[in-house]
């Protein structure tokens, strides 16, 4: 832990940002020494993200920045005009942000992003900058720089874009970065790569400034730590404090919500987590849904499946010999990094490919094997839950009409009065009013969609959820209670759940077994906490350590 | 022709951005709607009730008024034979309005035919009609209207299906993508897994959600048809006299330009006028059928 | 991507529905070859003329000698003008295509700027942006055409009307087919300039130090400018339909005159030697298209792949 | 014995792919040039480069034998140049040929060439080449339509010495000097025509003051001067080679861009003008107005009396009674088109106008109408007979009529409907036009026919024209099917007695006109429009083509 130097960085007091009447940042003060990392934690909306760009003078149209103090590398910037700022960013402060697919301008070569900042701001030559850039490419681990430096930013892999945009940030070598959610889109291994990345240039006396919504994410890197809501900074303190002992309801909140360690059944979101030491994840399983798991036939078997796909030159292989068991009642996580062949099995499971080898039975039943006519009338018993709930409504149909629809599948010509009743229950159940029933899902939160997906796949009354990544496009907070709901609902119901996920924290958290797939194929399986605790396949081992993790202390 | 194909992209990104398209479109000005909605019933009424809107038969000649510039008397001004442009230009608004909507009718039903069957009728079928739409493509519009023309005779009738043959590869490539687009869209994949029949899906969300752009298109493809079916009139091959069809209009008021240039001028305004009027009352209906704004 | 062997199909399908449909053009081709409509040429040269052409073989006949000679690059002679069409068609395809070529790319620029100017820039300025672009859609060559002499040619004096293979003669032509082309483009162009400059790449840039006017000039309008060449070959297609009227109006030699005369006179040969002409230069300006827009943008490269 | 009869429809204005423009000259008669003469200002200035833009349709051949329309008489009228020609009274006059007679008989002339002329391609001009000249003309295989008709009386020409060709003909023709003095029957050179067709379609070689050095397809044919002219016809203002250098003479299918060109300096001489830029232009110092009406017919709307409704002679009254045409032409045409009452041009001497039978009355129509039992009408206000309505087809030729005609027959339609006409104007190309024609599916046609002399009359009236040719034409539009007419049309073109032949043409025109089966409209409008800076420029007294050849520019 260093601790602030004599002179800050970055000294900010009072600042606010409205749009109209709107004030989403409410007086937020804050300060970063030389070589310091300060964290900004908060979900979406909370203002953490406008805060960072107005501390580069780009709040965004139609916004209204004021502050007390805006000093950036000494020089004070409030109320400065486009050009002083344009002389300020890229130079005094870089900026790093999410995804470098579209952080970095898909139609430019990585080499020319990098030699913006240079050629704006430095009197330097062609072959200089070119040099330039290839230190700065090195510099970031980038394996083949030259190479590199041709490449746009689609044509390389997630962790290099993501390098080659941090070499954009750092070009000119500012004293201060700022790093927006720099590692939300990454996979687990990349993303502690470019974490410690992060953490290296930090180590150079670069002072960082970190947006996260993720507290494992900035439990790795900060020294002091910002937790921000609507607007305003309520908790602060040394990332030992506010990890370890955090004053605020919201804070500890958040920290509970981060389903890594808590275990199998406890619900993340709803009451004050005891602080977990020790807990024996076994203990805290329902002893009613192991006898059901132990003694029935699989409801859903993949047995020995295979799926290639043709593609230029050849055929790639999606699936390979995946064999895989889900009983009633009992959740199967799965979990692989990006591509790793996870979303072709859930649509082998659904029956929406045929697998080129193997089989999928369902309830011992031939299930892959039936042409789509005879399946049609089975289809109910297997319901499905994806990652971006809003593409997968029909955009003119309101709430209402999706679960209608849905339902009058689990119960083909139920009488309509009953459809309203039934939709205003499943509404309940999953915890929205039956007003939404009228609205358009465009116009629900995050939170509020997933919540209409649940419910849908739920109108059928299914027997097997396949969730894709149902929880990765949301807040933490958002997701604690849409995973408390799915345990819930499992619990009631005695659902059986396929549960898809790259994040190691939510896998544990939510299955009983384990499934950790590296291209295309099963690479270990296993009761949950076994795989977890003690992984036998290295890049088991390797996912495990680089899981993001909440150290609090 | 093909503008439509353009026009496809702006869709395609609506439908994509809607969120941000709202934020956007909530900006535009309201008043645009409601002037080009007034524009709209002004045509309309035209169309139905012209009686009522002429100031005088728009067919009766009076040489020793022609070339007569816009007076109270005549509020566009006369033609070359002394004949009333407003009068006319209100007479003309249901052929040239019947000629545009008719041309775009009969390309959309064969771009639908081909899009459907592209769309739906499996691999060999979409690749079939793919060759047969780009065959259409590589057949200059122009001459195949000539042709049918030549064929057929000319006459609004033969200009109206030449436009709309030659409007149809457009279309159909048009509706194959967003048929293709919504059969893969999660939404229908939704459905498959609740376990609706293909039937069903195609009627309840394809259909319906392919349509609403395709419904954009058409608003546009009515201006461009009576843009067409004016350049039809320019080679003399078009709406016969005395009809008093817009394209016809400008095209006979060219010859005059130095000498009464409110012989064109009227008439060329209503074809833009409708053009974007459509538009803009096409992507608002759009938007309410796709429930943003 | 149209592959060779797809391209190869296209040309045959347009060659034999040319020769089919032209073939239901009310009208003798030997009247057509003994000096057109109105002719009063004896029977005798008729029924020569006939055998000399093999107008008296069955139609399947005709046919695939036409496509036997098409197979040795040979276009036949035109009835009108008794020389091969070959020769005629190869004087004029230089014109026309410099004529559409010049006008894509003024249709390119006057699209971007005006994109470029009318994105982003508040309510008013888009309405504007968007009327300018509707009007320019709606606008008939022919008027425009004659708009533009009354003002450039007759009024300022500027540029003449009349082609006559010199630049400024260019300019009005060019200007006639280049705007309504603008107006659809620009549409098009605004839509994804738009998308663009949400992107989180202009942040990016923007955090480097870079102006307002520079994202625009070095990012979002290569964004802009996508969707402009890979509509191109249909552009081209359109221009192509345009200079129909356009090369009357402006009296450049060129291939749409030359088949507006061809058909007025039933000169087959010729109408099928354009329309095989521009055919081609279809298939070759979407193959060309495919590949600068797979070059341009690798994303696409990849969901080929994908 | 058969007379000469020897024509083809002509050509207007846009158009041009027609056949034939013949003008075959049976009399010697008085065709003038009415053009406002521009006046010579100064002395002639040598050099200097004229462009012409033409409207007409570009020719496929510059051969004028080949076929033969007006487009090529226009153009080639510049390199080419015919044996005799005629001065502004009608009067023949030597042109190659320094002078000629018939034998007693009639049956044999002889010309006698000038002395030392040359083609430009050197080879003499002797009668061998005349000989071949013919021979040309007659042989199939040159596809002459025009030219052909034209020598249809020639058997043969005959070498007598270098200087004189015997004609020999097979019946008297009084038309020959006339058919002689036209462009399609101009002598060319017999190396040129020996190239074969091909060639000599692209660049035909003559005696003429300038010479085809580049023909550009669509686009534009150089004429350079020929600087050893020295063959201009007895009527010219100069001997010698021309002036100008050079003519750049292109093709410019549209009215409007013509006219731009020519007021932008782009152009120093346009034809086919717009009435309404010839009016702007008359008032304007900076541009010339050369109106050179055509021989021949005048243009007129010809009533189909061979079908239902119009072989009730009542109805085609009542039609000619019931349109108004004068207020029309006088606005459409801006005052540059005077009201014909006449089958002939008014170039014409023996042209016969009889006003009185046009006078526009509604009620006298309506009468007829009633009377012929056309009583019914429909809710359109259309008449009706027995069920069927009083519709008269009207295929116009987008080719031919100019926008102001086609605006004139708008307002026929509109008048015609005042009394019950139910007027259908179709817009056609001149293919399908003239396949509406040979159909018979027409009640009313308008169609212009070029042609020096009233016996153009035989050609459009005479019984023998309904009888169509292989190719489907036939002349008689009209379908006038009168044996009186048929009797003084021939024994017009047979007498050799001006008193009597004139006599003759009048009683036919009387009939043709009083039997209602034509509606004069105007001359066959025939102008060009030249810049100031045009000096000596004219229209030539046989077909009204333009020649350059006493011409120079002044800056």
């Amino acid at each position: 832990m260093t601790s602030p130097t004599t002179r800050p960085l970055l000294d900010v007091a009072d600042l606010r940002v409205a749009f109209g009447d709107t004030e989403v940042v409410r007086g937020v003060t804050f300060s970063i020494a030389a070589g310091e990392c300060v964290a900004i934690v908060g979900e979406s909306g909370s203002g953490k993200s406008v805060t960072a760009r107005a501390l580069l003078g780009m709040a965004g149209r139609g916004s209204h920045t004021e502050s007390s103090v805006l000093r950036v590398g000494g020089r004070e910037l409030g109320g400065a005009g486009e050009r002083e700022w344009r002389r300020a960013r890229g130079r005094d402060v870089g900026l790093i942000l999410q995804d470098a697919l579209v952080s970095l301008d898909p139609l430019r070569p990585v080499g020319r992003e990098i030699d913006d900042p240079l050629r704006i701001h430095e009197r330097m030559s062609l072959p200089e900058r070119r040099a330039r850039v290839h230190e700065l490419l090195a510099s970031v681990g980038m394996p083949d720089p030259d190479f590199a430096a041709r490449r746009r930013s689609g044509e390389l892999s997630g962790g290099l874009r993501q390098r080659a945009l941090i070499a954009a940030a750092i070009a000119l070598d500012p004293p201060l970065l700022i790093a927006d959610e720099p590692t939300t889109a990454l996979d687990a291994t990349v993303q502690a790569r470019i974490l410690a990345l992060i953490g290296e240039i930090q180590s150079r006396g670069t002072g960082i400034l970190l947006i996260s919504h993720d507290l494992a994410v900035v439990g790795h890197l900060a020294d002091r730590i910002l937790v921000m809501r609507a607007g305003e900074i309520i908790e602060s303190g040394t990332a030992a404090e506010v990890l370890g002992a955090p004053r605020e309801p919201y804070t500890r909140q958040l920290i509970a919500a981060v389903p890594s360690e808590v275990p199998r059944g406890v619900p993340l979101a709803r009451s004050e987590p005891p602080i977990p030491i020790a807990v024996d994840r076994s203990a805290s399983r329902s002893p009613a849904l192991v006898a059901i798991a132990a003694n029935e036939p699989p409801l859903l078997a993949i047995d020995h499946v295979s799926k290639t796909f043709a593609v230029p030159g050849g055929r790639f292989t999606a699936v390979e010999d995946v064999s895989l068991e889900v009983r009633r009642g009992e959740t199967v996580g799965l979990v692989g990094e990006s591509g790793s062949g996870k979303t072709t099995l859930a649509r082998l499971a659904l029956g929406l490919t045929t697998p080129d080898t193997g089989e999928v039975t369902l309830d011992g039943a031939p299930w892959s094997r039936l042409d789509e006519r005879t399946r049609r009338p089975a289809r109910r018993r297997i319901g499905a839950i994806y990652q971006d709930p809003l593409s997968s409504f029909d955009p003119r149909w309101s709430v209402g009409r999706i679960l209608a629809d849905a339902w009058n599948v689990g119960a083909p010509g139920r009488h309509p009065r009953t459809a309203d009743h039934a939709i205003a229950e499943l509404l309940e159940q999953v915890g929205l009013e039956a007003s939404v029933a009228r609205r358009r899902p465009l116009t629900l939160s995050g939170g509020q969609r997933q919540r209409v997906a649940i419910a849908r796949a739920l109108a059928a009354s299914p027997e097997i959820l396949i969730c894709d990544e149902p929880v990765s496009a949301l807040d933490v907070t958002i997701q604690a209670q849409i995973l408390d709901l799915l345990d819930d609902l499992q619990r009631e119901r005695g659902l059986a759940l396929l549960f898809i996920s790259h994040d190691l924290g939510v896998v544990a958290h939510m299955a009983d077994r384990v499934a950790v797939m590296q291209a295309g194929r099963i690479v270990e399986a296993g009761a949950a906490d076994r795989v977890l605790a003690e992984p036998e396949h290295p890049y088991t081992t390797r996912l495990v350590a680089d899981a993001p993790r909440l150290t609090r202390a | 022709m093909s503008e439509l194909e353009l026009r496809q992209t702006t869709i395609d990104a609506e439908v994509a951005h809607a969120p941000r398209r709202r934020a956007r479109i909530a900006r535009l000005p309201r008043a645009g709607t409601v002037v080009a909605g007034a524009f709209v019933l002004f045509l309309l009424a035209a169309t139905v009730v012209p009686g009522l809107l002429e100031t005088q038969d728009p067919n009766r000649i009076s040489p020793s008024e022609a070339f007569d510039s816009p007076s109270l008397a005549h509020w566009f001004g006369t033609d070359e034979s002394g004949r009333d442009i407003y009068s006319r230009v209100v007479a003309g608004t249901g052929t040239s309005l019947l000629i545009g909507v008719t041309a775009t009718f009969i390309g959309l039903a064969f771009g639908l035919v081909l899009g459907v069957l592209a769309g739906f009728g499996g691999r060999v079928v979409d690749y079939g009609v793919n060759r047969l739409v780009e065959v259409l493509f590589a057949f200059p519009g122009l001459l195949l209207a000539l042709l049918v023309i030549v064929v057929y005779g000319p006459g609004p009738v033969t200009a109206t299906i030449a436009v709309g043959l030659s409007t149809a590869p457009g279309y159909a490539r048009i509706i194959r993508g967003q048929f293709v687009a919504i059969r893969s869209s999660q939404y229908v994949e939704a459905a498959r897994v609740l376990g609706h029949s293909r039937g069903r899906i195609i009627a309840r969300h394809v259909l319906p959600n392919a349509l609403i752009p395709i419904f954009v298109l058409a608003t546009l493809g009515v201006g461009q048809a009576i843009v067409w079916a004016a350049a039809l009139s320019y080679l003399g091959l078009g709406a016969q006299p005395p009809a008093a069809e817009w394209g016809a209009m400008l095209a006979a008021g060219r010859t005059y330009l130095s000498v009464a240039w409110w012989m064109t001028v009227f008439p060329g305004l209503m074809i833009v006028g409708t053009t974007i009027s459509t538009t803009v009352l096409g992507r608002a209906l759009a938007r309410r059928g796709r429930g943003d704004a | 991507m149209l592959l060779l062997g797809g391209a190869v199909f296209v040309m045959w399908a347009v060659a034999t529905l040319t020769f089919f449909a032209i073939r239901l053009i009310p009208g003798d081709p030997a009247q057509a070859i003994l000096g057109g409509p109105g002719s009063q040429a004896s029977q005798e040269a008729l029924d020569q003329v006939r055998r000399d052409y093999g107008l008296d073989q069955p139609l399947l006949l005709q046919y695939f000698a036409m496509l036997g000679r098409l197979l040795t690059g040979d276009l036949g002679d035109s009835y009108a003008l008794k020389i091969p069409v070959a020769e005629l068609l190869g004087a004029q395809i230089g014109g026309t295509l410099l004529l559409a070529v010049l006008s894509l790319a003024l249709a390119w620029v006057l699209a971007l700027a005006l994109s470029l100017v009318s994105t982003g820039r508040g309510r008013i300025a888009t309405a504007i942006g968007e009327g300018v672009e509707l009007t320019a859609a709606a606008l008939p060559q022919f008027w425009l055409a004659a708009v533009l002499i009354a003002i450039f040619s007759t009024g300022l004096g500027w540029f003449p009307p009349v082609a006559t293979g010199t630049a400024s003669g260019l300019v009005l032509p060019v200007v006639t087919l280049a705007i309504p082309l603008a107006g659809f483009l620009a549409q098009v162009m605004r839509e994804s300039l738009l998308d663009a400059m949400t992107q989180p790449f202009v942040v990016s840039a923007r955090a480097r130090g870079e102006s307002a006017v520079g994202v625009r000039l070095r990012h979002t309008i290569r964004h802009a400018a996508l969707p402009g060449i890979s509509l191109s070959g249909w552009a081209l297609g359109w221009l192509l339909s345009g200079a129909v009227v356009v090369e009357t109006i402006f009296a450049i030699p060129g291939l749409g005159r030359t088949l507006l005369q061809a058909v007025t006179l039933r000169d087959i040969p010729v109408v099928t030697g354009v329309v095989l002409l521009i055919a081609l230069v279809y298939v070759v300006m979407t193959v060309l298209t495919d590949v600068a827009s797979r070059t341009a943008d690798p994303r696409l490269r990849q969901e080929a792949g994908r | 014995m058969r007379a000469a009869h020897v024509t083809a429809p002509s050509t207007t204005r846009r158009s041009g792919f027609l056949a034939g423009a013949v003008a075959l000259v049976t009399t010697i008669s008085l065709v003038g040039c009415q053009a406002a003469e521009p006046e010579s200002s100064g002395d002639p200035v040598e050099g200097g480069t004229l462009v012409y833009a033409s409207g007409d349709a570009e020719p496929t051949c510059l051969d004028p034998h080949v076929g033969g329309n007006y487009p090529q008489a226009l153009i080639a009228g510049q390199f080419l140049e015919s044996l005799v020609s005629r001065d502004e009274s009608g009067e023949i006059i030597p042109w190659l040929a320094e002078s000629w007679e018939p034998s007693v008989d009639q049956l044999a002339w002889e010309f006698t060439l000038r002395e030392g002329i040359e083609f430009t391609d050197g080879t003499p001009l002797d009668a061998e080449a005349v000989k071949v000249n013919v021979e040309h003309l007659k042989d199939p295989a040159t596809q002459s339509s025009t030219g052909y008709l034209a020598m249809g009386k020639v058997e043969s020409v005959e070498v007598v010495s270098d200087r004189v060709a015997r004609f020999v003909l097979s019946a008297p023709d009084s038309a020959l000097l006339e058919s002689l003095a036209q462009p399609w029957t101009a002598i060319q050179s017999p190396a040129g025509i020996a190239r074969g067709m091909d060639a000599n379609c692209q660049a035909p070689v003559g005696t003429g003051p300038f010479i085809v050095d580049e023909w550009v397809k669509q686009d534009h044919v150089s004429l350079v001067r020929n600087d050893d002219y020295a063959s201009a016809p007895a009527d010219a203002a100069h001997t010698g080679p021309a002036y100008l250098e050079g003519i750049e003479w292109r093709f410019v299918p549209d009215s409007s861009t013509r006219y731009a060109a020519l007021q932008g300096g782009q152009v120093d001489v346009i034809d086919n003008p717009q009435p309404d830029t010839i009016a702007a232009a008359e008032g304007d110092d900076a541009f010339t107005w050369i109106d050179a009406p055509r021989p021949g017919a005048s243009n007129r709307i010809e009533l189909n009396s061979g079908q239902a409704p119009f072989d009730d002679e009542r109805v085609r009254e009542a039609f000619i009674r019931a349109v108004a045409v004068n207020d029309g032409i006088d606005s459409l045409f801006f005052g540059t088109a005077e009201r014909s009452y006449s089958p002939l041009s008014s170039v014409e001497p023996l042209a016969y106008a009889d006003e009185t039978l046009f006078a526009s009355d509604l009620d006298a129509a309506n009468t007829l109408l009633d009377e012929a039992g056309w009583t019914e009408r429909d809710g359109d206000g259309t008449r009706m007979k027995d069920g069927v309505r009083l519709t008269l087809r009207f295929p116009v030729s987008t080719n031919q009529s100019i926008p102001a005609e086609q605006s004139l027959f708008e307002q026929v339609q509109a008048t015609a409907k005042e009394a019950g006409f139910d007027v259908v104007i179709s817009l056609l190309d001149l293919s399908s036009w003239y396949g509406a024609l040979f159909a018979h599916e027409y009640e009313i046609v308008s169609a212009p026919y070029t042609k020096v002399g009233p016996d153009v009359l035989r050609i459009l009236y005479h019984s023998d024209s309904i009888t169509p040719a292989p190719s489907g034409y036939f002349a008689n539009l009209a379908q006038l099917d009168d044996p009186e007419v048929d009797a003084l049309l021939t024994g017009a073109a047979s007498t050799s007695d001006p008193t009597e032949r004139a006599a003759l043409y009048e009683q036919a025109q009387q009939l043709i006109l009083g039997g209602h089966y034509l509606l004069p409209l105007y001359d066959q409008q025939n102008s060009f429009l030249l810049s100031a800076n045009v000096q000596g420029a004219r229209a030539l007294p046989t077909v009204s083509t333009p020649s350059f050849a006493d011409a120079w520019l002044i800056d």
